[in-house]
C-alpha cells in the first residue's frame, strides 16, 4: 500500500519539473496526520484513480448496451476484447517506459515490422513450427527495443527524439523489406490464424495473453525492488543515482520489455488479421500513449500503473467499437474520440486534485 | 465585393496539352522515360499494376521507373511529380490521391514537356492528357449491384464498406450504385449504411464488425475496395454471421482465395491491375510519340491488349471487370 | 596548533575587497552554451554540407526551379515550426497543429461553398485557428493538463471536426488568381513569395525569442516554471499566448496549403505534426524545454527538406527516405552528446586517480557524468 | 594536539584530494580523518568546498588527485553505491527525494525489506519507517507521497533515510538549515547515540552554536583548501570565524536606526482556508519587520500571497495605498514589491540557466531598449551585482547549478535587489549562508532600510530576528499571534507567542 499510484497528477507544466508544488499546505498538524487516517486516505485515492476510468468504461458500455443490446452479445464482447488486446499490450509496455520518464514512439513501427517478419517467415520457411515463428516475431520486437534502449540509456539522449527517429527507421526497414509485397491469410498456417478463435474460459486466447501481461507487469512493478526503482528513476533521476540505483539499466530495461511486447502485439496482429503489408501499425504510437495517459500514467514519469493503462486501452477500444453502435455518424466519430480523450484526462486530473487537496487538508494551488 | 464562388474565375489553370496533329504512324522512340507514380508505394494493388507498366515499357524499349510516397497523400505526391518533371520524365503515369491537389504540379510537368497519364484514380481532366479507367464507373457499379442482388436473393438490407471518405473513384461508384439500386428490379433492396475503413485493415475490420452488430437484419455488404473486402471477409469468416450475410465487392484473387474457397464469399470482381498499368504505359508512350493527341475517337495499339479507342475527355476504358468465384479463382495470381 | 591557523598567504583583505575571484565574462563559453553552440552549428553545418553535396552529385538539384519546389515542399512545415519552437522551449508541445491545419482547410472550403468572399474567409480562418489554439492553451494552463496529452486529444478532435464539416467532399473550385497566386514566384526568380513570408515571420519569431524580455522568460519557463512564476512572470498567460500563436500560424498554413494545392479537404496535412516536431528537434531544441534556437530549427527544416528532395531526385525510394530521416534524427542527438562526453572525460584521463592503480580495489563501473535532472 | 589518539585507523579519510570543475578548484589537496566515536564538524564559507568534499566521500565526484581510504585501505568510490557499500550514509545539502513515491519508499529505495520470493514486504517497510520517525520524534505518515512535504519535512525524511543505513560513517551537509529547535535537538540526540555506538559523524553547519554544542573536532576549509583541524573545546567562536574567513567579521547585525516613513505595505484580513486566516499588519518605509514563528506557521504562505504568486480568498493587500490585484505577481512587481523566496532551487532560481540570466530575469524589461534586450547590457548589469555581493563564481555565463549553495542565495538576492524595490520581502534570506555573507546580507538589508525601503523578513533564526527587526510579528498556526516592538522582543517573548502561549518550548 503505497507509492506513486496515489499521488497527484503530473506537474501542471509541461517541463519535467519535479519540485514539490510550493503550496497547498495546511497547518502542520494536518500534514503530519495520524497513520491510520493516512493509510486509509491513500488507499481511497489510489482506488479512485483507477475507479474513475473504470466508471467511465462501465458507463459507456451501459449506454451503448441500452441503445443497442447487440453490444453485449457473446460475439460482440469477444470482438471487443480481441480488439482491445493489441492496444492493451502496447499500453502496458508503453507505461513502463513512461514511468521511467521516457517515451517510445516507435511502437507502431516495431509492431508492424514484427508482424511482417512473422508473415515472411511463414512464406519463406513454410515448414517452421508455429511457436518458433511466434517466438521469432517477439524477438524482432525485442531487438528493436534493445536498439531504442541502447540509444536512450547508453547515449543518454532524449527518448522522444530517438524513438521518433527509430519510428521512421523501423518503418523504412519494413517498407524496404516488404517492397510492396502483401502476405495473405493463405500464406499462413490455419493453426496460427485460428489462435484468435481459441477461447479459454470464454475469453479469446489473445485477450487471455493480454490479461496475463497486464497482471505480470503490474505485479512486478509493485512488488519488486527493480520495479519500484523504475518509479524512482522516473520520479527524480538525480536522486535515483544518489541512492545507488543503476539508472541506465533501469531506463534500458523498459525499452526492451516494450519492444518485446510490441513484438508480441505484432505476432497477435498477424494471427488475427491475416493480411500483412508494410503499413501495419502506422500511426499507432499516439493512440498507445493516449491510452496510457488516459489510464493515469504520468507523461513525465514516476506515477501511474499498468492496470490504469490497460483500462485506458480498453476504454479507447470500447469507444471505437461503441460509436458505430451508437449511430454516431462516421464523420463525427473521430471528433467524439478526441473529446472523450480530453474528458478522460480532465476527469483524471480532477480526481487527482481532489485527492491532493484531501491529503494536504488545504486548498490547491493554481497551475 | 470580394472574391466569391460565383465569380466564374475558372478554377483551371489552362491546359498544357499539345496542339499538334496526331500522326498514327509515328515511331515510338527508344529510351522513353516512363515513370509510374502510384497513390502509394507498398500498396500491393499498385505493385501489381506497376509491374504491368514495367512489362509494357520493356516491350517499348523505354526506361521504367516507379516512385511514390510511403503514405497515400496528395502533398507528397506533388513532391514526386515535381521531382519527375525536374528529372525530365517523358511520361508520368499516376493515380491521384486528390484530383485537384496534384493538378497544379501536373500542369507544370506538362508545360515542361511531360505527358501525363492517370490511371485507377483520375485527376481533374484539364490537368492530364489521358485517363485509363479500369472499367467504366457504370460497369463497376452495375456488376457489384448485380452480384449482391443475386447473393441475397433480390431483397434485404445492404450496406457499403468504402475506403476513405474522400476517395474519388469510391464515391463515384457509391453514387452510381445507389442510382442503380433505384431501378425497379432492385426495389426490395435497401441501403442502410455507408461506413469507411480508410483502406486500413484494422479499421475496415472494426467497421465491418460494427455494421453487423448495428444492423441485425443486414443481408449483404458491398465493399468496393480491396483492403476493405479482405478485412470484411476475414471478420465474416470468423464470426457467427458467416453464411448468413453476403459479401461482395472488389478484391484481388490472392487475398480472397481462402474466403471464396471456404464459402464466406461467393463472388467478387476486379479488373486485372497489371493490364491497367500495361495499357497506361502504351497510351502514354503513344501520346508522347505523337501517335495520338488525346482527342476523342483516336485509336492506338496497346501491345498484347490490342486496339483501344479514346473516349470523351481523354478517357480510355480497359474493359469489363472480371468476376471471380470458386471455379475460376485458381487461374489468377495477383 | 591554536586557533590562529591563518597563514598570511591565504588571508584576504577585509570587507568589500574580500577575495571573491573576480567573476569574469571570458570568451570561453560555458559547457552548456558551447554544447548549444555545437548543436546549432552542427545542424547548420550539416545543411551546408548536404546542399553542397547535392548540388554536385544530384543532377537537377541546383536549379532555381528545384529550389522553388523545395521551398513549397517545406513551406507549411517551416511556418508551423516557428511557433512550435517557442512552445517546445517552454517545455510544452502542440501535436494538434496538423489537425488545426486540416480543420481550417475544411472550414475554408465550407465557407467558400456557402458563398463568402475569400477576402473575408481568410481572416476568419486565421481567427478560427487562434481559437483552436486558445482551447489547447486553456486546457494546458487553466486546467493544468499535460500538453502532450491535451494535444493528442485535440489532434483527434480537430481532425474529426474537419470531417464533420466537410465530410468526404473536397472543395476545389477556388479561383485561379488565388490558387495560382499562392504558388507564384517572386518576379524574375524561381522563388515562391511564401519564402519571403517565412523569412519575415522567422525574423519576427527569432527576435522575439532571442532578443526580447519575453524570449528570456520562455527559456526560464522551460527550465523551471515555478521559479519563473516567482520572478513575476505570468507563466500561464505566456503559455496561453504561445498556443494561440501556434494555432494561428497553423491556420495560416492551412489557408496557404488549401490554396497551394487548390483543394480544401478534411485530410489535408494528415500526419504533418510529426514532421514538424522532427524538424524542431533536429534543429536542436530540447524536448524538455529551456534550450534551443530558431536558426537551428530553420536549418533543421531545410535539412530535412533538402535531403528528401535530393534523394528523391537521385531516385532513392521512399523507404530509404524514411530510414535516412530517422537516422538523421538519431544521429543529431546521439552525436553531440557522445562528443560532449568524450570531451568531458578527457581531463579525467590526464589525471587518473592515484588510487585507481592499486590492485586491491573493487572493480569500478565506468564513471558517470554529473547527473542531470532529465533523462 | 589530539586528546584521543586513535588506536585504530580512522573509519574514513581523505588523502590529498583535489577536485576541479573547469577553472574552479573546488578542493585542493584536502585531507581529513573521520574517526570512530567522534562527531567532526566541517566549517567554511560558502563555496569553500564542503559540499564537494561530501560528494567525494559519497562517491558522486571522483577526485582528480588523491584518494579516499576506508579503514586505512585506499578505496575507489566511483558511484554512490560504492560509498554505501563502504558504510557511508550521506544527507546532502539539498533534499533528494522522489516526489511521486511514498515517504517509506523514499527511505528504503533500493533496500526495501523483502519477504518470501524477493517480494517487497510493505508492512515491514512501513513499520521500519515508523520506528525511524519515532526515534526522530516526528510524526510523518510513511504512506504519504513525498510531494508536498515542506522543506523541513523533506530534510527529516533525508535524515531518516541516512539513519536507516546503520552506517559506520554518517555525513550531514547542513542538515539543520531547514529545521527548528525541537527537531535539531532530536537530530543531535540521534547523532550522539550513533557516535556512542562507534560511528563517525561529519557535520556541516553555518550555525556555530550547533558546532560547539555537538561536535568534538572541527576542520576548517577556505577556498577549497584545508586550513586546520582543532578540538572544539579549545576554540572560541571568534577563533573559528577568523580561521574560516581569514579576517575579523564586523558586527553580525549592523542594524541602523531609521525613522520609519509612510506606510508602504498594508495587509488586512488576509485569509486562505486551511492555511492562514485574518492576517493583518503593515510595514512602513525604512522599517524592518520580521515575521517569526515555528516552521509551518504559515509565514511563507502569507508572504507568497502578498506577492501574488499564491492566491488568497479574503482580505486586501495595499502597497503605498494602492490595492494589489490578488494572484498577480507582475502587478506586485510593478508596484515595487520584491520577494526572495525560501526555496532557492525551486522558486528562486532557474538552475540550468546562466548566472547572469538569472540575475537579470526580473529586470528584463528595464534592461531592454525598445523591447530589445541586448546581451551586453545584461552582462554588465549582472557583473555589477555579482561584484556588489561578492559572488564567488567561475564565469557569469555558467549555469547556476555550478554555484555553492550560499552563492546561489546571493544570486537570488541580486536578482531582486536589482529591481530597486519599495518593499522587499525576504523569506529566510540567510539560510545556508556563511557568517561573512550573512553579515553582508544583514548590512545590505539595514542599508536598504536606511534608504527608505520597507523590509519584511521571514526568518526562523531568532538571533537574526532579534538583531535586525524593528518590529516582530509572530505567527502561530496561520494567525498573527503577537506583534512585539524591538525593545520588548526577547527570545522568550517571541517563543512564547510562537508556541501559541502553551509553552511548547523550542
Ligand atoms: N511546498 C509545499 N507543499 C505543501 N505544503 C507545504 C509546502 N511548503 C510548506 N508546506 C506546509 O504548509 C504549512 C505552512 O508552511 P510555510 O512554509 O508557510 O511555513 P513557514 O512558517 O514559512 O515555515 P518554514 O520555516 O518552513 O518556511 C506547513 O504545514 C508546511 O508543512
Ligand atoms: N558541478 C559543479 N560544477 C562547477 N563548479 C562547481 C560544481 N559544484 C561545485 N562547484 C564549485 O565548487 C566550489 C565549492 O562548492 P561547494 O558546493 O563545495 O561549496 P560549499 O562549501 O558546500 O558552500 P555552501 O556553504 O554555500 O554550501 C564553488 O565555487 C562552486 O561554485
Ligand atoms: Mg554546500
Ligand atoms: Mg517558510
Amino acid at each position: 500500500m503505497s507509492g506513486p499510484d496515489e499521488t497527484g497528477a503530473p506537474a501542471a507544466g509541461g517541463a519535467a519539473q519535479t519540485s514539490p508544488p510550493p503550496a497547498a499546505p495546511g497547518p502542520a498538524q494536518e500534514t503530519r496526520e495520524e497513520h491510520g487516517g493516512g493509510v486509509r486516505t491513500g488507499r481511497r485515492i489510489r482506488q479512485a484513480r483507477e475507479l474513475g476510468i473504470l466508471l467511465a468504461l462501465v458507463l459507456l458500455v451501459a449506454v451503448t448496451a441500452l441503445v443497442n443490446p447487440g453490444f453485449l452479445s457473446g460475439q460482440s464482447v469477444r470482438d471487443l476484447l480481441l480488439g482491445a488486446t493489441l492496444l492493451t499490450i502496447l499500453a502496458v509496455g508503453q507505461s513502463m517506459v513512461l514511468i521511467t520518464r521516457s517515451v517510445d514512439l516507435s511502437v507502431g513501427s516495431v509492431m508492424g515490422l514484427s508482424a511482417f517478419a512473422v508473415g515472411m517467415m511463414f512464406v519463406s520457411f513454410p515448414g517452421l513450427p508455429t511457436p518458433v515463428v511466434m517466438a521469432a516475431g517477439v524477438l524482432v520486437g525485442t531487438v528493436c527495443g534493445v536498439v531504442n534502449g541502447v540509444l536512450v540509456a547508453a547515449a543518454r539522449v532524449p527518448a522522444l527524439v530517438v524513438t521518433l527517429g527509430t519510428l521512421y527507421m523501423f518503418r523504412g526497414i519494413d517498407f524496404w523489406w516488404a517492397s510492396g509485397r502483401q502476405i495473405n491469410a493463405a500464406d499462413m498456417p490455419d493453426g496460427f490464424l485460428g489462435l484468435s478463435r481459441v477461447t479459454l474460459l470464454g475469453m479469446p486466447l489473445p485477450a487471455v495473453v493480454a490479461l496475463a501481461v497486464v497482471l505480470a507487469a503490474g505485479w512486478y512493478l509493485r512488488n519488486y525492488r527493480s520495479g519500484r526503482e523504475l518509479y524512482a528513476v522516473g520520479s527524480e533521476p538525480a536522486a535515483a543515482r544518489l541512492v545507488g540505483i543503476p539508472v541506465d539499466r533501469r531506463v534500458f530495461m523498459p525499452f526492451v520489455a516494450n519492444g518485446s511486447l510490441a513484438g508480441l502485439a505484432g505476432v497477435l496482429y498477424a494471427s488475427r488479421f491475416g493480411t500483412l503489408d508494410a503499413t501495419v501499425g502506422t500511426g499507432l504510437e499516439l493512440e498507445v500513449v493516449a491510452a496510457a495517459v488516459v489510464g493515469g500514467v504520468a507523461i513525465f514519469g514516476g506515477s501511474g500503473t499498468v492496470y490504469g493503462a490497460a483500462l485506458g486501452a480498453l476504454l479507447l477500444s470500447t469507444i471505437d467499437a461503441a460509436l458505430p453502435m451508437l449511430q454516431v455518424g462516421s464523420f463525427w466519430q473521430q471528433a467524439v474520440v478526441g473529446l472523450l480523450i480530453l474528458v478522460s484526462i480532465g476527469l483524471d486530473r480532477l480526481l487527482a486534485l481532489r485527492a491532493a487537496r484531501r491529503l494536504r487538508g488545504g486548498g490547491t494551488r493554481g497551475a | 465585393g470580394g472574391t466569391t464562388r460565383g465569380d466564374g474565375d475558372g478554377s483551371g489553370s489552362g491546359s498544357g496539352g499539345s496542339e499538334a496533329e496526331a500522326d498514327p504512324n509515328a515511331e515510338i522512340p527508344e529510351g522513353l522515360k516512363i515513370s509510374f507514380l502510384p497513390k502509394q508505394l507498398n500498396n500491393p494493388y499498385f505493385t501489381v499494376a506497376d509491374s504491368g507498366g514495367k512489362e509494357a515499357v520493356e516491350e517499348l524499349g523505354g526506361e521504367f521507373k516507379e516512385v511514390g510516397p510511403s503514405e497515400a497523400n496528395a502533398s507528397s505526391q506533388v513532391s514526386y511529380i515535381n521531382t519527375l518533371s525536374q528529372q525530365g520524365s517523358d511520361v508520368i503515369v499516376t493515380a491521384a490521391n486528390d484530383p485537384n491537389a496534384v493538378c497544379g504540379a501536373l500542369n507544370q510537368a506538362r508545360q515542361a514537356g511531360s505527358v501525363v497519364v492517370t490511371f485507377d484514380s483520375d485527376a481533374s481532366p484539364e490537368c492530364r492528357d489521358l485517363f485509363i479507367s479500369q472499367a467504366s464507373a457504370e460497369g463497376i457499379a452495375t456488376i457489384q449491384v448485380e452480384m449482391i442482388a443475386e447473393q441475397i436473393g433480390g431483397e434485404g438490407e445492404i450496406a457499403f464498406l468504402s475506403a476513405t471518405p474522400n476517395a474519388t473513384n469510391q464515391n463515384a461508384w457509391l453514387k452510381l450504385m445507389e442510382e442503380e439500386l433505384k431501378k425497379d428490379e432492385y426495389s426490395g433492396i435497401e441501403v442502410v449504411d455507408t461506413v469507411y475503413g480508410n483502406d486500413d485493415d484494422q479499421k475496415s475490420f472494426n467497421e465491418m464488425q460494427g455494421l453487423l452488430q448495428t444492423h441485425p437484419d443486414l443481408a449483404g455488404v458491398i465493399s468496393p475496395t480491396t483492403v476493405g473486402l479482405a478485412a470484411a471477409a476475414r471478420y465474416l469468416g470468423s464470426s457467427d454471421y458467416k453464411g448468413e450475410v453476403a459479401l461482395t465487392g472488389l478484391g484481388t484473387p490472392n487475398q480472397m482465395r481462402e474466403y471464396v474457397k471456404d464459402g464466406t464469399v461467393e463472388e467478387f470482381a476486379l479488373w486485372k491491375p497489371s493490364d491497367l498499368g500495361y495499357l497506361a504505359a502504351y497510351a502514354g508512350a503513344s501520346q508522347s510519340a505523337g501517335r495520338i493527341t488525346g482527342e476523342k475517337g483516336q485509336t492506338f495499339k496497346a501491345g498484347r491488349l490490342g486496339e483501344y479507342e479514346i473516349g470523351a475527355d481523354g478517357e480510355i476504358v480497359l474493359g469489363p471487370p472480371t468476376v471471380f468465384n470458386k471455379d475460376n479463382i485458381d487461374d489468377f495470381d495477383f | 596548533m591554536g586557533p590562529e591557523v591563518d597563514t598570511p598567504g591565504t588571508s584576504a583583505p577585509p570587507s568589500a575587497a574580500r577575495s571573491a575571484p573576480e567573476p569574469q565574462r571570458g570568451p570561453a563559453p560555458s559547457v552548456l552554451r558551447s554544447l548549444l553552440r555545437t548543436r546549432e552549428a552542427s545542424v547548420l553545418g550539416a545543411l551546408a554540407v548536404s546542399v553542397l553535396a547535392a548540388s554536385f552529385m544530384v543532377e537537377g538539384f541546383a536549379t532555381g526551379r528545384n529550389a522553388g519546389f523545395l521551398v513549397l515542399d517545406v513551406a507549411a512545415i517551416a511556418l508551423i515550426a516557428l511557433p512550435m519552437t517557442l512552445v517546445v522551449i517552454t517545455g510544452e508541445i502542440d501535436l494538434s497543429v496538423a489537425s488545426t491545419l486540416g480543420l481550417t482547410s475544411a472550414v475554408m472550403g465550407q465557407l467558400w461553398v456557402l458563398g463568402l468572399p475569400l477576402e473575408t474567409i481568410v481572416p476568419l480562418c486565421v481567427l478560427f485557428g487562434a481559437l483552436l489554439g486558445a482551447l489547447n492553451g486553456v486546457l494546458v494552463t487553466v486546467a493544468g493538463l499535460p500538453s502532450l496529452a491535451v494535444t493528442i486529444g485535440t489532434m483527434a478532435m480537430y481532425r474529426g471536426l474537419a470531417y464533420a464539416v466537410l465530410g468526404d467532399r473536397a472543395v476545389a473550385d477556388f479561383p485561379f488568381t488565388w490558387t495560382g497566386g499562392a504558388t507564384s514566384r517572386l518576379p524574375g526568380t524561381d522563388i515562391p513569395w511564401i519564402a519571403v513570408l517565412i523569412l519575415v515571420l522567422a525574423a519576427l519569431f527569432g527576435l522575439l525569442l532571442h532578443a526580447t524580455p519575453i524570449g528570456r522568460s520562455l527559456y526560464a519557463i522551460g527550465n523551471n516554471d515555478e521559479a519563473t512564476r516567482f520572478s513575476g512572470i505570468s507563466v500561464r498567460w505566456t503559455k496561453l499566448w504561445l498556443f494561440v500563436a501556434s494555432g494561428t500560424v497553423a491556420a495560416g498554413a492551412g489557408v496557404f496549403w488549401t490554396l497551394q494545392y487548390g483543394s480544401a479537404r478534411a485530410d489535408n496535412a494528415y500526419g504533418l505534426e510529426l514532421s514538424v516536431v522532427a524538424a524542431v528537434l533536429l534543429g536542436g531544441v530540447s524536448i524538455f524545454g529551456g534550450r534551443g534556437a530558431l536558426p537551428g530549427v530553420l536549418a533543421g527544416v531545410l535539412l530535412l527538406g533538402t535531403i528528401r528532395n535530393a534523394l528523391m531526385l537521385a531516385d532513392v525510394s521512399s523507404d530509404v527516405l524514411d530510414i535516412v530521416t530517422g537516422l538523421l534524427l538519431v544521429v543529431s542527438v546521439v552525436l553531440p552528446t557522445t562528443l560532449a562526453r568524450v570531451r568531458e572525460r578527457r581531463p579525467g584521463r590526464l589525471r587518473p586517480p592515484r588510487a585507481a592503480s592499486r590492485p586491491a580495489l573493487p572493480v569500478s563501473p565506468p564513471r558517470r557524468r554529473k547527473v542531470k535532472n532529465r533523462p | 594536539m589530539d586528546r584521543h589518539p586513535p588506536p585504530a585507523p580512522p573509519l574514513l579519510s581523505l588523502v590529498g584530494v583535489s577536485k576541479s570543475f573547469g577553472t574552479v578548484h573546488a578542493l585542493q589537496d584536502v585531507s581529513l580523518e573521520l574517526r570512530a566515536g567522534e562527531i567532526h564538524a566541517l566549517c567554511g564559507e560558502n563555496g569553500a568546498g564542503k559540499s564537494t568534499l561530501v560528494k567525494t566521500i559519497a562517491g558522486v565526484h571522483r577526485p582528480d588527485t588523491g584518494h579516499v581510504e576506508v579503514l586505512g585501505e585506499p578505496t575507489a568510490l566511483n558511484a554512490p553505491a560504492d560509498a554505501q557499500r563502504a558504510g557511508v550514509a550521506v544527507i546532502y545539502q539539498e533534499p533528494t527525494l522522489f516526489p511521486d513515491l511514498s515517504v517509506a519508499e523514499n527511505i528504503f529505495m533500493g533496500r526495501q525489506p523483502l519477504a518470501r520470493g524477493r517480494r517487497i514486504d510493505r508492512r515491514a517497510m512501513r513499520e521500519a519507517a515508523d520506528a525511524l520517525f519515532a526515534r526522530l520524534g516526528v510524526r510523518l505518515d510513511p504512506d504519504r507521497p513525498a510531494r508536498g512535504l515542506s522543506i523541513a519535512d523533506q530534510q527529516l525524511v533525508e535524515i531518516a533515510k541516512a539513519m536507516s543505513f546503520d552506517a559506520r560513517v554518517l555525513v550531514m551537509d547542513e542538515p539543520t538549515a531547514a529545521l527548528s529547535g525541537v527537531e535539531v535537538d532530536r537530530l543531535f540526540a540521534v547523532a550522539r547515540s550513533l557516535r556512542d555506538n562507534g560511528a563517525a559523524v561529519l557535520f556541516i553547519s553555518h550555525r556555530f552554536n550547533e558546532v560547539f554544542e555537538l561536535c568534538d573536532r572541527v576542520t576548517v576549509m577556505r577556498d577549497g583548501r584545508y586550513i586546520s583541524t582543532e578540538p572544539v573545546a579549545e576554540l572560541t567562536v571568534d577563533d573559528l570565524v577568523h580561521s574560516m574567513v581569514g579576517r575579523e567579521v564586523a558586527t553580525l547585525f549592523p542594524k541602523q536606526d531609521v525613522a520609519a516613513g509612510d506606510t508602504v505595505l498594508e495587509v488586512e484580513g488576509l485569509g486562505r482556508t486551511g492555511v492562514f486566516a485574518d492576517v493583518g499588519f503593515s510595514v512602513r518605509a525604512g522599517e524592518i519587520v520580521a515575521l517569526a514563528g515555528l516552521v509551518g506557521a504559515g509565514r511563507s504562505e502569507v508572504v507568497r500571497a502578498v506577492f501574488g504568486v499564491d492566491r488568497y480568498e479574503t482580505g486586501t493587500v495595499r502597497v503605498s495605498g494602492r490595492r494589489l490585484p490578488p494572484g498577480r505577481s507582475s502587478a506586485a512587481m510593478a508596484a515595487g514589491v520584491a520577494l526572495v523566496p525560501e526555496d532557492r532551487r525551486q522558486q528562486g532560481l532557474v538552475m540550468e540557466m546562466s548566472i547572469e540570466r538569472n540575475a537579470t530575469l526580473t529586470r528584463r524589461w528595464a534592461l531592454s531598449r525598445l523591447g530589445v534586450l541586448r546581451r551586453r547590457d545584461e552582462e554588465r548589469a549582472a557583473a555589477e551585482w555579482a561584484e556588489r555581493l561578492q559572488l564567488k563564481a567561475g564565469r557569469l555565463s555558467d549555469a547556476v547549478t555550478t554555484l555553492s549553495g550560499g552563492n546561489q542565495q546571493k544570486v537570488v538576492l541580486a536578482k531582486w535587489l536589482a529591481t530597486e524595490p519599495r518593499l522587499l520581502i525576504v523569506d529566510e534570506p540567510t539560510r545556508g549562508i556563511d557568517v561573512g555573507t550573512k553579515a553582508e546580507v544583514h548590512r545590505l538589508l539595514s542599508e536598504l532600510a536606511g534608504r527608505g525601503i520597507a523590509v519584511l523578513m521571514v526568518s526562523s533564526e531568532l538571533p537574526e530576528v532579534l538583531g535586525m527587526a524593528d518590529r516582530v510579528l509572530v505567527m502561530h498556526e496561520g494567525r498573527i499571534a503577537a506583534e512585539i516592538p524591538r525593545e520588548q522582543a526577547t527570545e522568550e517573548s517571541v517563543m512564547y507567542a510562537a508556541t501559541g502561549q502553551k509553552g511548547r518550548a523550542a
